[in-house]
């Protein structure tokens, strides 16, 4: 599960730490096994996403998750990752029976392997989610 | 054979080796006993073994080969089940032990002050209406809830042919109505209910509508969006599954907005000493570590009964029930107790023999043939003292039953008259 | 091998298939994971096999040859389990799915109007008592039942050393409080919690007193009339047993006093329309078709277990946990929490690494090793936010795990340190 | 199950019919299957039953049994018959398990095969319970 590209993005996380300026911060936690996460989105007004800021404390899956979203939602439109989020959130929920779409997806495929296990996948989803809720917030 | 296209029921019963098994005695197994629990496939019982020995972990919290074998096998038997009801969505599949498990589920969920919808709330002056030919599990739960609330108790007649007696349904089902729960099928009468019209008035006055399909869902495609209902209650070892397992399906809406039933492990979000939030539906329901190779066999069943093709079983079991018709009441002083046309009804058939109590009916029938019926008031009470009579024997069909069993069973019964005669 | 005399640790291990199981990649199994749920030995599997291939009906109500096997099988199993916890009455056993239910039958018991025992009244001003160390299957039925009565939750702290703080045993438990129900062994910290003190005060101030044995059971002798507690839960899954099978005992005057729990089928003596009578314990709590497969598994299990010698058991688990107990604080930021000395505690440890999350050392342990640890809160989330931690790591023993198993946890935590050092 | 004694004692019961004098009438009824008897004693002052009449409905089983309970308790004293049924109580209770004492039954041993049929116990022990409970109303 844990691909090289997991454990690389864990150790040196891109884009981390909170960043001026932004339109919406929020706070996602994960009772579960107490990882936190706050995101902030900067969006242009053609709708470009110009910078996805974060901090946060939990598993190597959960950090790498957050630098991952990163690099992929910077410089694209909100609507296109919104369309990852998309098919990242499916690949995640379908317990290991989905086939990602790897075009969409880039290297957010290397989470592929978390789908197998229920009590992973909310970690690999927090700091999407909490980037789907700050962009919803930064538009509302 | 049976003429139902494709159907070969000499092959199913390959499937089901207890049905070569020779009691003491040497007497051959004639299982007419479905009705009461079914056998069960070698299919399933190998999917079970195999599970057990090779892939078992708990599910939802482990992190590791096991516990990921399981709980994809687990949850996969949910999807199983989800298409096989036709139910809009998986997370509505709720895992029970039994049927029973799941009506008394939704019971609680009513007069419950953990719960704050509007529509489960239940006191004095609200009612609940059930029919006089429910099974026991379809009575005694909404009586508790009666005593818990100080709501009424009503129910349905039922006709001398053994129908639902709809006459009174406006007066019935009416606004003080909070829920109507019936069986799809009956478990004595055969009877398969016609569901749109109580449905329909159930609508109009604003109550929910749960169906007992214990014995309908392994004997007929069912679906429940189809249906309309809000709730289905169903059972595994009725179904060719193993026991330890029933299902509750329920309107996604209406379980998220039900108070937790069970609490525990799994059906948490975060829990204080103080507090605890609720895991999303199915999970809220399902408190503790479930009936995991229960319900992965109830997903090989599904998939066994799929294969073989539900159109196909029931076709067969109309034949059956056809024949069988036609057959008993050959013998003398026999009374069927239920509807004598093989019209609106299932493969089960409940009788009276003049003069010969039913325990002695079934037990000689065992004794000296074989043949496993089923004697007494089969949970349903109510609709026997409706009869008036204590008891009745039941033969009820199966997708691996033949005419040459319904045979046996005449012989059976003439070999009673002589014994008891 | 084990020194302890006759207990051949290689032997068992033969009679569990999974544990000579190949993981993909050719890693080898170690299953350190049985305080979450325990393997099954080919004995309690085949038993099942068995049964569903070839004696299964159902129980109970059936009079044929099936019905009469699988009844005579059941209640076997009763008998077995009774003897095996040192029930007084075969009759206080009631099989329940799992803990979980067995725990919330009794909190069901309480402020429910069905029921008339004064020791089973509830509202405002009542108190419930259970501690910071419970599972959430002892915890949020409780939290339930205070909602629905008004009553008031309270609990035992718990020592940095994690054990039960009873230093405010007598304001704790005192003439308000109705039921105290703690665990007998922590699944987190491995405390084996004394219990005489508390059933004394709980007797001084006329409370009853429940035990969470879900992980005692399995590991050492319980005797429940020594125990002198009131109920007792435990789970089939966690001592060799098959999933979907759980166990309450209580005393029997107390469980005729109780009002019925789940309705339906089984559970009755006469039915009416309007009303009901109840059937005598235990079948008064067994609503509906019961887990029948899977209680005459756990009474393989319970066979399997004597057969071994539950002394001779608890015995090795002491080895290992006292081996482990020396090896694991030699990694660099490993903390234990719970007990460090192998005294009153079983053979359960969980620990954190500093730095690093709990899902990763078990991912990695299970992705490079193939040892299956549990981490997470362990469904005990309030005793992890009392040491300030989301998670731990957790290794749990049991009859079938080896020092060498030890050995390779150990060498896998080193490389968890190697691969996110 | 069915040895020809009991149905001997179901098609030509002994004793059957209700007389007088008596010292206690009972009415048992068995809700699961509605078999019904009323059954009556007659005690002497020195400890001996006089008489066992009863009426009824039901299976063979509860009508024989309720026969074969006249012929053994008539006759003998209320401490002989009340240890009869007493081990006739443990023979049915025993689910099959319990080895019958055929010197205390007599011709109630032919009741064994009943007792692994849980649902058919209560048939056969129908009459010996109100037995029972009729002698304690008459010494009461
Ligand atoms: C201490 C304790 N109590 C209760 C339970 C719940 O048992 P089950 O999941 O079988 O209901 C468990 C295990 O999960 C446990 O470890
Ligand atoms: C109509 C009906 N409802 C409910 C039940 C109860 O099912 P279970 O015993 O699995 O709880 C049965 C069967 O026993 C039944 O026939």
């Amino acid at each position: 599960m844990y691909q090289e590209l997991i454990l690389e993005h864990y150790k040196h996380p891109q884009g981390r730490g909170l960043r001026e300026p932004f339109d919406a911060e929020v706070h996602h936690v994960n009772p579960t096994c107490g990882d936190e996460l706050t995101l902030r989105v900067k969006v242009a007004d053609g709708g470009k996403v110009l910078d996805v800021s974060y901090d946060g404390q939990g598993c190597s899956i959960s950090q790498a998750a957050a630098s991952v979203l990163h690099e992929l939602a910077t410089g694209s439109t909100v609507d296109e990752s919104l369309s990852v989020v998309e098919e990242f959130t499916r690949l995640m929920q379908g317990r290991g029976q989905v086939e990602p779409d790897e075009d969409v997806l880039g290297d957010a495929v290397a989470f592929a392997g978390v789908a197998k296990f229920p009590a992973r996948v909310k970690c690999a989803l927090l700091a999407w989610m909490a980037y789907k809720d700050a962009l919803m917030r930064s538009q509302g | 054979m049976s003429a139902v296209s494709g159907f070969d029921v000499e092959r199913i019963r390959k499937d089901f080796p207890v049905l070569t098994r020779e009691l003491p005695g040497g007497r051959p197994l004639v299982y007419l006993d479905s009705g009461n629990s079914s056998q069960k496939p070698a299919q399933v019982v190998e999917t079970m073994r195999d599970h057990l020995t090779w892939h078992y972990g708990n599910v939802g919290r482990a992190l590791h080969v096991l516990g990921s074998e399981s709980t994809v096998a687990y949850e996969e038997a949910r999807d199983k089940i989800a298409a096989f009801v036709g139910a809009p969505s998986r997370d509505e599949i709720v895992f029970t032990k039994n049927a029973s498990e799941a009506l008394n589920l939704v019971a609680y969920a009513f007069g419950n002050p953990v719960g704050e919808d509007e529509r489960f709330r239940m006191g004095p002056g609200d009612e609940i209406v059930i029919s006089e030919m429910e099974h026991h599990s379809n009575i005694v739960p909404w009586q508790l809830l009666a005593q818990r609330t100080g709501a009424t108790l009503r129910w349905f007649p039922v006709t001398d042919e053994g129908r639902l007696d709809v006459e009174g349904l406006e007066e019935l089902v009416n606004e003080r109505t909070k829920i109507v729960s019936i069986a799809h099928q009956s478990n004595v009468l055969g009877t398969v209910n016609s569901v749109s019209p109580i449905l329909a008035r159930a609508r109009e006055v604003g109550a929910l509508m749960m169906l007992d399909a214990s014995q309908s869902v392994p004997h007929q495609a069912v679906d429940v969006a189809e249906l309309g209902v809000d709730f289905v209650a169903f059972t595994g070892h009725k179904m060719v599954g193993p026991s330890g397992i029933g299902v509750l399906w329920g309107r996604r809406e209406l379980l998220d907005a039900m108070p937790p039933f069970l609490g525990g492990g799994e059906m948490i979000e975060a829990v204080w000493m103080d507090h605890s939030t609720y895991a999303p539906v199915p999970h809220k329901f399902e408190a503790g570590t479930p009936p995991i190779v229960e319900a992965i066999g109830l997903g090989a069943a599904v998939d066994y009964l799929n294969a073989v093709g539900m159109d196909q079983i029931k076709a067969h079991e109309k034949e059956l029930v056809a024949y069988a018709l036609e057959a008993l009441p050959e013998i003398p002083g026999l009374r069927i107790i239920g509807p004598r046309t093989p019209i609106a009804r299932g493969g089960t058939i409940s009788f009276t023999l003049e003069g010969i109590h039913p325990h002695d009916v079934g037990q000689i029938l065992d004794d000296v043939y074989g043949i496993a019926v089923r004697v007494g008031h089969h949970c349903a009470r109510p609709l026997h003292l409706r009869f008036g009579i204590p008891a009745t024997t039941r033969a009820s069909f199966y997708l691996y039953n033949t005419t040459a069993e319904i045979d046996a069973l005449v012989r059976g019964l003439h070999h009673v008259q002589k014994v008891f005669g």
